[in-house]
């Protein structure tokens, strides 16, 4: 069975969605046990595979699907970097199906087989190795996420989730050409296999390389929302369901991890990577500069939330063009609290304006809330940690990525780092004062804070502090990963071998051809 | 017998099936003949709902002899059009021609209907809702009622008698 | 051998005289005057003209590859249930949509569309342009009701 | 290891007064107290060592990769600000359980406190830069949350989110500042940073280091220009006041300044920026101390001005100013607090802060009146008290100064200006509340007079002990006062002992005589005070706290403008930098080839492709240029649909070909269906500018695409297709590479794809729950629907065409595996044949004859192909991985069986209940909600 | 060949961006389906434009290169997934937001945004 | 012989599909186009199976059949639309 662990991410989720889907008669309570279960399960299994992953001084996995060996077959590929967005998936997916157990889920049809789906989605992107399925595992992921996004309905979700649609679908058409010009200048799919062929490149071919790599930036850019083609996210974020809006956290790493993945592993030490580099440099950099505008403009909590999702892309962005291995790693670092925490705040944001009734979520004076202190002291630690003030993660993550930009990056990183979290501050501390200190005398006992709404937004917040209480292993393990990713190499030669020549013949699991 | 009714509701239909099944494949290999008769028979029990009760075949020479007789039409309806289209100085005079219906049988209208789209200058536009009624637009209309006669004569009683309707 | 060019000459008749029917079909929709006109090109010339090609293919692979191919029987099965009634349908909707008959159609039709239609139509804002078509190209009379 | 108890029982003690709020206040209040009397306690035991000059440390390491250690120290300086923040803390903590009033929360307030003096006793104790900034943040926060305890008032909300956004940007500028300095250093250790001095100084950053942790400091210790933060935060409850103003908080600047004073201090820039810094900070806040009318403005602005007393000793930088700057931290956190809680006391019980409308308290508050008059003759620094001692030792200092070259004289002269301010609002104080008599308006007279006396012994004993040891250090300094801030100033100063001899008397000096002229100036200016006013408000100053509103106020409105600019909400803006973005980048590529075409060159071409080509191009302009004409435009689009078909029949991929055709077909239906459902006449509303815009970038894009495919074409490239079709046979078992291809070598690529497709089937069913829509009545040319509901011919068709298709499905999929053909183009037709049915005879009359489900038809397809590929587990072989073999049959001969048969059964069924779940439920949707129009 | 091949290409991908460029949902969806023939012509013909050789192993000796036809396979199926969703979700649209403007009704107010 | 009869309905052919799509360019009305669209599907076959003989293979053959078999749903479909306004009711 163990031989199998890394094909469970996708397949308990998969089958789980398959249940779900098949017997949809069954009660409410049958089906949210289900859904939980099925993303505990996840989570158990993500962490086995963290430990896989972790030992042997981080060895890499490598499953051939259907027994085809690569780069003629499909392969699965774990290794640190893998296994931390799986983990990170799975705590994030617990959190919010939790929360959606409340009542959420009940408002259309499909809910949770919709959401395992979108798991197996996501758990399949990060562990393919081939360019093809990567795209195909995108596909999966974003109509999942287009049907959640639109789960109950509504004029405010039909209206950003149309925007939402049409251009991931122009995207996807990108991403096809991209993925045209990759295989018809390099012959091949598997993502160590292309980037054997691709460091041999030269001349025309090497250009054309380019062009490719660079349009498939541009789609992963759309996906990972980097300026200019961020501007669907804050309303389609504002506007998803809570939990879906939650889990969405991760879609925008799910482009970030594609661009780190690509620019690591295809095009490292190649002219595409500087030019990679060159454009997620000053977009990211201009994406928190205007972030951070938007997050002082924002007038609603979750366009808010939108746009602190937004600094944070933009600050992964940057640190992925700084590539050093400490920026790597800071990034990494810093990847999980912003996910987690963000994804919180969705939720805190839903459960206030439950409170508030018609005011909503909007930073204007309304009706008192009515468990206040529960929710202040969540949305507290929660703000604290997304605008990046100690004890928690954000400030110890910011630092070190601060850290890691040397010379005249600085002059622009830090400065930019600094004023984003200085808007952030001033933003969350604005929406909490208005939401839990300027309040009407008139209090309404209704929209309580349910148990599984509490478990869900508590599960992720306890990330923020573990991160902190545990930041020595957690960063050793993201430089850890740095440091693998760093070596495109080792994944070439544990995957294809050290001929430089095509191989033939047949990988098999236990060592004998079937 | 009964148990064969069962099975083959529509021996007609089942019929065609391994024809088509076989013209399918190229190939009369015995394994093909199986799998044909398998599906020739397990087709129609499928989509037994689907198949509306529809008027038996009872003179199959009678059926042939139309067929003859139509393709021959055909084959004489596009010489004579593509005589027209291609010169240019006759003019055709068009014209609508109600033709009234004297069966009532659905697959029987549809297969006259058919035959006449398919056959002299002729297409069939309209179905009258009661069924009373065939709207037909001609290319080159000189005689409406030997028209009418002509499509009685040359269709529509060999189709009433192929089915006995 | 003498079969085998005997062969080759109804086969290239075939195709030729298919040719000539599929072209005629789409040549009588083109230049005809009127809708129902054009219809009668395509119905029967095309239909004809594949049947011929089919036939001829039927043959060549005959005779070329030693064993029966008849296959095509079933493009012409196929064909000759789908045609009649696509014409049949066509002609329904340019019937039920008021089109233009040249000048000099005989016959009535109202009573039919009536039927079809019912008497008063339903009052629809301006149309869109269509950009191809000047607004004296426009339908340029339809029959008196 | 005890080092670390200290702020770890802090920190636990903040959950104290949460737990034991509900049993009342005295007992919260008392249990809240043990914790930091515990940490006290601790601080204490490790006194003597370090007063003896050691320093005790624990370090733990936390996080190597920032140099982040878990690392306390207990120094000198450490040790007095512990015993200020942990002892005066828990007199006013003590306070606090008296001040509040019965109906407020205790618990959330005294955990609060409790917070706030943890995030103090870390930044005193850390050993660590990063440590320290950590705690610096976090006390921000905690002071947040205090300042804005009383939420309800505006005042209160104002004041927090000001103190937060001010104090937390010096933080992060100190952050800036800190990380360049272990940048510097190579370390974040206190000792290893407070040891490399000169590296530091040596440093290009040196300055702006300077600049950044100055900017932190400054802010948190409220100095010119970033002082009016500190008047609003008056809005808190007074016993934050205490703490936080007077005895900590506002320290944390003063604090980390003299902590760095090794490792920064020393340098001209150093000691001018400070000094100039605090001197203006003194007189500035000064002079509005004694404009204010609220007492707790008064004692805000007080406080300003002595933390820039501070900050200037500071700057001046010589061993004895460095005592005398530790000394007066002590001094003014005990005589502040007492202020603070007597201002608290009066408020309390009269209810009012407005030193006009108060007077004549003594006889009604005379153990009040006797507090405030103690610790205000400190603050004034009249002798006995400690005030007076560390305010000659200013003076002293002021006159040895040479931090402004030959300015340096204006030094002393400035500071005797400002002590003359100081002796002058604490006399007001004094005065006006106890002994002269309230200014009163007509009104405020008509009310009955107040009757007021001095509160319960819990309120008063704090103070009172606070305003007596103030007296006390003044007159034993050396028993009281010396031992600690020797110890204190020599972790300021390093090595070098400072001679300390803190006494009351030092002879008849100059220091002396500006003290005695400061106390006539001060009284001379109490008694024109109101002269005094009258000149201020002739010059009404802009208040700083308005203008930074303000400020706030235009760069929200400015995010906002931008935002919505950028932001419009219009998708075509979105798309076209969509399309712009990938026309660049690509562009970028391809501006690196060197030629266009290719070695490989061009193939010839004939009749078929050109017609092809024409009729792609015809079909893809026309369909744009008519889109207006939706059905043409859809007409057009069908013409490539078909074309693209025969493309793939002339170049070789009849799988595609079959796939493209049945797939069209089903498009054409969704169309069509969107056809109906969305208005038939768009209005027009586009600008020639926006079509040309839109024109240049789609000519250019296309270009591009063009561009870089015809580059690919005429390029050979070594693929790893042999493999395949090496492999299809011998290892797939079929001789149809593309469908082996599909169902076995990436038969997982296959999978993802019946799950999107069947995804798509969800999500739309998602999306027609509980739609609306209304049939219109009549069609695009306004003629009434046809009463022909079920056309009699195309049902007979139908009918016929069913077992037909059925059969050709049945083919198509078996053959799939050697020939073109497989489960995906025998699901479509299958799935148009339904359709067929559904559009000849209705929806209901189909659903009665296939009443199944297409969701379960769909996902069990998914389940179907899901097992087959789990199968393979059960012979320990991946995910996926197929089998086959040859069979021989009686009768029937050879015959092959391919385990991804089986997979493409589920391809199969996967296609068809997704296909007809997207059609079937909008036509059923639609007529659900139709209004009948019955034929008549 | 190749330059006729890669004219088609370029013309569906400009026709294809226009519509996309409309500011109304049925355009867009037709805009979007041109773009999808256009990358799927794309992606096919990275195998390389083989006029005598179905990949089927048997008819010929020059087979053409059968991997981007299998994923051009993929890609139809997926753009037909999306197309379907994209439609039904432009006449949900269209029935929340009441017009059929990619904007909704502030669409309306016109295209010059 | 065959060569060159192959040619000549070939050229017919292609000919007869320019005239459909002049027609689908034209109208004047909407069954007009439908009418050229459907006849451009029904030359196809003849396109697709000529292709095969020239090819001499028969592997495109289901295509053809293909296109018999449901190439008229289409138009089917966009008939009921015009006729009904709802294709499935
Ligand atoms: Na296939
Ligand atoms: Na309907």
């Amino acid at each position: 069975m163990s031989q199998h662990l890394v094909t469970l991410p996708i397949l308990i989720p998969m089958i789980g969605a398959l249940a779900l889907l098949l017997f949809n008669q069954a009660s409410d309570t049958r089906r949210r046990q289900l859904s939980t279960a099925l993303c505990v399960a996840q989570v158990l299994v993500a962490a086995w595979l963290l430990a896989v992953a972790v030992a042997g001084g981080g060895q890499m996995l490598f499953y051939a699907l259907g027994n085809w060996h690569a780069p003629f077959g499909i392969v699965l590929m774990l290794d640190r970097l893998s296994a931390l967005m799986l983990i990170l998936t799975a705590v994030l997916a617990l959190g919010s199906v939790l929360f959606a157990c409340a009542g959420e889920d009940a408002r259309g049809t499909n809910f949770h087989g919709l959401f395992q789906l979108q798991l197996m989605g996501l758990n399949g992107a990060f562990l393919t190795g081939d360019m093809f399925n990567l795209f195909v595992f995108f596909e999966i992921t974003l109509l999942a996420s287009y049907a959640l996004m639109m789960h109950g309905g509504g004029k405010e979700r039909i209206g950003a989730g149309l925007h939402y649609v049409i251009l991931n679908l122009a995207g996807s058409a990108l991403f096809i050409v991209a993925l045209g010009v990759l295989y018809g200048a390099t012959g091949t799919l598997n993502m160590a296999d292309m980037a054997r062929r691709v460091a041999q490149m030269s001349g025309d071919q090497a250009a054309l390389v380019t062009a490719g790599a660079l349009l498939l930036i541009v789609v992963f850019s759309l996906k990972a929302a980097l300026l200019p083609l961020y501007f669907w996210l804050p309303r389609t974020y504002a506007a998803a369901p809570a939990p879906v809006a939650a889990l969405f956290a991760i879609m925008t790493k799910l482009g970030l991890y594609a661009i780190l993945r690509v620019q690591s592993l295809i095009f490292a030490d190649t002219p595409v990577a500087e030019a990679i580099a060159t454009w997620l440099w000053w977009s990211g950099l201009a994406t928190i500069a205007l972030a951070g505008v938007g997050v002082l403009a924002a007038r609603d909590l979750r366009t808010l939330v939108a746009y602190l999702v937004l600094v944070s892309v933009g600050t992964l962005m940057a640190g992925t063009a700084l590539g050093s291995i400490d920026a790597i790693g800071a990034l990494l670092y810093y990847l999980p609290h912003t996910t987690l925490i963000c994804g919180a705040l969705y939720l805190i944001a839903e459960l206030i304006s439950q409170q508030r009734g018609k005011a909503g979520t909007r930073l204007v004076r309304g009706r008192r809330l009515h468990q206040r202190h529960l929710l202040g002291g969540m949305f507290l630690v929660a703000a604290v940690a997304v605008a990046g003030l100690p004890p928690l993660a954000g400030a110890l993550g910011k630092a070190l990525l601060m850290q890691a930009a040397e010379g005249s990056a600085r002059l622009w990183l830090w400065p930019l780092l600094l004023l984003a979290g200085l808007c952030a501050l001033i933003a969350m501390s604005r929406a909490g004062s208005v939401f839990f200190w300027a309040s009407y005398k008139g209090e309404v006992d209704s929209g309580r804070v349910t148990r599984p709404q509490l478990a869900g937004v508590l599960w992720l917040l306890a990330s923020a502090p573990l991160l902190v209480a545990f930041a020595g292993p957690v960063s050793g393990y993201t430089q850890a990963t740095a440091e693998q990713l760093a070596e495109p190499q080792a994944v070439i030669a544990r995957l294809l071998g050290e001929s430089p020549a095509l191989q033939f013949g047949r990988l098999t699991i236990e060592g004998e051809s079937r | 017998m009964k148990a064969m009714g069962r099975l083959l509701p529509t021996p007609t239909l089942s019929l065609v099936l391994l024809i088509t099944w076989l013209l399918l494949v190229r190939s009369i290999a015995p394994g093909q003949l199986i799998l044909g008769a398998v599906l020739a028979v397990v087709i129609p029990l499928l989509t037994r709902g689907f198949w509306e009760p529809l008027p038996q075949v009872r003179h199959p020479i009678k059926l042939a002899r139309f067929v003859l007789v139509v393709l021959y039409d055909i084959v004489k309806a596009n010489v004579q059009v593509s005589l027209l289209i291609l010169s240019p100085k006759r003019e055709p005079h068009p014209g609508f021609v109600e033709y009234p219906l004297s069966v009532k049988d659905p697959l029987t209208i549809t297969l006259l209907a058919n035959t006449i789209t398919m056959t002299p200058g002729t297409v069939s536009t309209n179905v009258r809702l009661d069924r009373s009624s065939l709207l037909i637009h001609v290319l080159d209309m000189h005689d409406e009622q030997a028209l009418v006669r002509e499509i009685q004569e040359r269709y529509e009683r060999p189709l009433k008698e192929i089915f006995e309707c | 051998m003498n079969l085998y060019l005997l062969a080759e000459a109804v086969v290239a008749f075939l195709l030729v005289a298919g040719g000539i029917f599929a072209f005629t079909g789409s040549l009588g929709m083109l230049q005809f005057k009127d809708f129902f006109m054009r219809l009668h090109g395509p119905t029967k010339g095309t239909t004809l003209g594949i049947g011929c090609t089919l036939i001829a293919s039927m043959l060549y692979f005959t005779v070329t590859q030693g064993e029966f191919h008849v296959q095509e029987l079933l493009i012409t099965l196929f064909l000759f249930i789908t045609a009649p009634v696509t014409g049949h349908m066509l002609a329904k909707t340019g019937l039920h949509m008021h089109l233009r008959f040249t000048t000099g159609t005989r016959g009535s039709v109202p009573e039919f569309r009536d039927e079809d239609v019912g008497q008063s139509r339903v009052a629809r804002p301006a149309k869109a342009r269509h950009p191809w078509r000047s607004r004296r190209q426009k339908r340029r009379g339809r029959l008196p009701r | 290891m005890a080092l670390l108890w200290i702020p770890l029982l802090t920190l636990l003690g903040a959950l104290v007064p949460v737990a034991t709020s509900r049993h009342g206040r005295r007992l919260c209040t008392l249990a809240t107290l043990v914790a930091p009397l515990l940490a006290l306690g601790l601080v204490l035991i490790h006194a003597p060592a370090v007063l003896a000059g050691e320093v005790v440390s624990v370090s733990l390491t936390w996080m190597p990769l920032l140099g982040l250690d878990l690392a306390l120290r207990i120094d000198g300086l450490t040790l007095l600000f512990a015993l200020l923040i942990l002892g005066i803390g828990s007199l006013i903590l003590y306070y606090a359980g008296h001040y509040l009033s019965a109906d407020e929360d205790d618990g959330r307030f005294l955990a609060y406190m409790m917070l706030f003096m943890t995030a103090m006793v870390g930044i005193a104790m850390a050993d660590n830069l990063i440590l320290l900034w950590l705690f610096w943040e976090l006390t921000s926060v905690s002071s947040f949350l205090l300042i804005g305890f009383w939420g309800h008032r505006s005042d209160a909300r104002r004041g927090a989110r000001m103190a937060l956004a001010v104090t937390g940007a010096g933080g992060l500028a100190l952050l800036a500042g800190l990380l360049l300095i272990g940048n510097v250093v190579g370390s974040f250790a206190m000792a290893d940073v407070l040891a490399a001095g000169d590296v530091i100084r040596a440093s290009a950053h040196y300055p702006l280091i300077l600049v950044l942790v100055l900017l932190g400091a400054f802010t948190k210790s409220a100095q010119f220009p970033f002082h009016f933060w500190l008047p609003h935060a008056m809005a808190a409850p007074t016993p934050v006041s205490a703490f936080l103003h007077s005895a900590t908080m506002v320290k944390a600047g003063v604090f980390l300044m003299a902590r760095l004073t090794p490792a920064l201090g020393d340098s001209q820039l150093w000691a001018v920026a400070l000094s100039l810094v605090g001197l203006t900070t003194m007189l500035y806040a000064a002079w509005f101390a004694l404009l204010q009318r609220d007492l707790k403005g008064i004692l805000a602005f007080s406080t300003v001005s002595h933390l820039g007393l501070i900050t200037l000793l500071l700057g001046l930088g010589s061993p004895l100013a460095i005592v005398a700057a530790v000394f007066h931290i002590l001094n003014h956190a005990t005589f502040k607090a007492a202020l603070f809680m007597s201002v608290g006391i009066i408020d309390h019980e009269t209810g009012t802060r407005d030193i006009d409308r108060l007077g004549a308290l003594w006889s009604m508050m005379p153990l009040t009146g006797t507090m405030v008059i103690l610790a205000g003759a400190a603050m004034a620094g009249f002798p006995p008290f400690n005030g007076f001692l560390s305010k000659e030792m200013l003076f002293e200092q002021s006159l040895l100064n040479d931090v402004l070259g030959a300015l340096s004289g204006l030094i002393p002269l400035l500071v005797m200006v400002a002590a003359t301010l100081s002796v002058a609002y604490s006399l007001r104080l004094i005065w006006s509340l106890f002994f002269a008599a309230p200014k009163l308006t007509r009104e405020q007279k008509a009310e009955p007079p107040m009757h007021v006396h001095d509160p319960a012994r819990g309120m008063l004993a704090p103070g009172l002990f606070l305003a007596a040891m103030s007296l006390a250090v003044g007159l034993f300094p050396m028993t009281l006062a010396a031992p600690l801030v020797n110890a204190a100033s020599l972790a300021v100063q390093g090595d070098t002992t400072p001679l300390i001899s803190l006494a009351l008397w030092h002879g008849l000096n100059l220091p002396l005589a500006m003290s005695l002229m400061a106390v006539i100036g001060g009284i001379l200016l109490v008694r024109h005070h109101r002269r005094l006013a009258n000149i201020a408000a002739l010059f009404p100053a802009r208040d700083a706290s308005l203008t930074f509103e303000a400020a706030v106020l235009k760069v929200i409105k400015a995010t906002l403008w931008l935002t919505q600019r950028l932001e419009n909400g219009s998708l075509q803006r979105y798309q076209a930098l969509l399309v712009l973005c990938a026309l660049v980048m690509v562009g970028v590529g391809l501006a690196n080839l060197e030629s266009l075409t290719g070695p490989l060159g061009m193939q010839p071409l004939d009749g078929m492709l050109v017609l092809g080509a024409a009729l792609i191009i015809f079909g893809a302009v026309g369909s744009a240029l008519s889109h207006r004409w939706r059905l043409v435009s859809l007409l057009m689009l069908s013409v490539v649909g078909l074309t693209v078909s025969l493309t793939f029949v002339r170049f070789s991929a009849p799988d595609l070909a079959l796939t493209q055709l049945s797939v069209e077909v089903v498009s054409m239906i969704l169309f069509i269906l969107a056809l109906f459902f969305l208005p038939q006449r768009p209005p027009l509303l586009v600008s020639q500018r926006r079509i040309l815009r839109d024109l240049l970038l789609a000519a250019s894009l296309g270009l591009v695409v063009a561009m870089l495919n015809y580059a690919l074409l005429t390029r050979e490239t070594i693929s790893i297709a042999d493999y395949f079709l090496r492999e299809a046979v011998p290892g797939g078992g079929g001789t149809n590479v593309v469908n082996v291809i599909l169902v076995d070598f990436r038969g997982y690529d296959t999978l993802g794809e019946i799950t999107v497709l069947t995804l798509a089937g969800l999500a739309t069913f998602k999306l027609l729950n509980r739609m609306k829509l209304f049939k219109p009545s009549g069609n695009l040319e306004g003629i009434r629907w046809s009463r022909h509901r079920y056309p009699l011919i195309l049902a007979v068709i139908a009918q016929i065409l069913l077992p037909l298709a059925l059969l050709v499905s049945v083919y198509i999929f078996l053959r799939g595996h050697n020939q073109p053909g497989g489960g995906f183009i025998a699901g479509l037709i299958t799935a148009v044949a339904l359709i067929l049915q559904y559009m000849a005879r209705g929806h209901d009359w189909t659903r009665e004859r296939l009443p199944i489900s297409y969701p379960a038809v769909a996902v069990s397809g998914l389940v179907v192909a899901v097992a087959t590929g789990l199968a393979s587990w059960l012979f320990g072989y991946p995910f996926l991985t197929s089998t086959f073999g040859h069979f021989h049959i009686p009768l029937i001969g050879e015959i092959e069986l391919a385990s991804a048969m089986l997979f493409d059964v589920g391809v199969y069924l996967a296609v068809v209940g997704a296909t007809l779940m997207i059609l079937i439920n909008l036509g059923r949707v639609t007529t659900i909600h139709r209004p009948t129009l019955e034929e008549r | 060949m190749e330059a006729l091949f890669s004219l088609v290409v370029g013309v569906l991908t400009a026709s294809g961006i226009y519509l996309l460029l409309r500011g109304r949902t049925f355009p867009v969806i037709i805009g979007l389906a041109l773009l999808g023939y256009a990358v799927n012509l794309f992606l096919f013909s990275t195998g390389g434009l083989n006029t005598h050789a179905a990949a089927v192993i048997g008819e010929s000796i020059t087979p053409s290169d059968p991997l981007p036809q299998a994923l051009v396979l993929t890609a139809i199926v997926i753009g037909f997934a999306m197309t379907a969703f994209v439609v039904i979700l432009a006449i949900r649209a269209r029935s929340e937001l009441g017009s059929d403007h990619v904007d909704g009704q502030s669409g309306e107010a016109g295209d010059a945004k | 012989m065959l060569e060159i009869a192959l040619m000549i309905s070939l050229s017919l052919i292609v000919m007869a599909m320019a005239m459909n799509v002049f027609r689908l360019a034209k109208g004047p009305d909407v069954p007009d186009r439908l009418l050229a669209l459907d006849t451009l599907y029904v030359n196809s076959i003849a396109l697709i199976v000529l292709l095969g003989l020239w090819l001499n293979t028969k592997t495109y053959f289901e295509a053809a059949i293909l296109i018999a078999m449901l190439g008229f749903v289409g138009t089917m479909a966009i008939c009921r639309y015009l006729l009904r306004g709802d294709i499935i009711e």
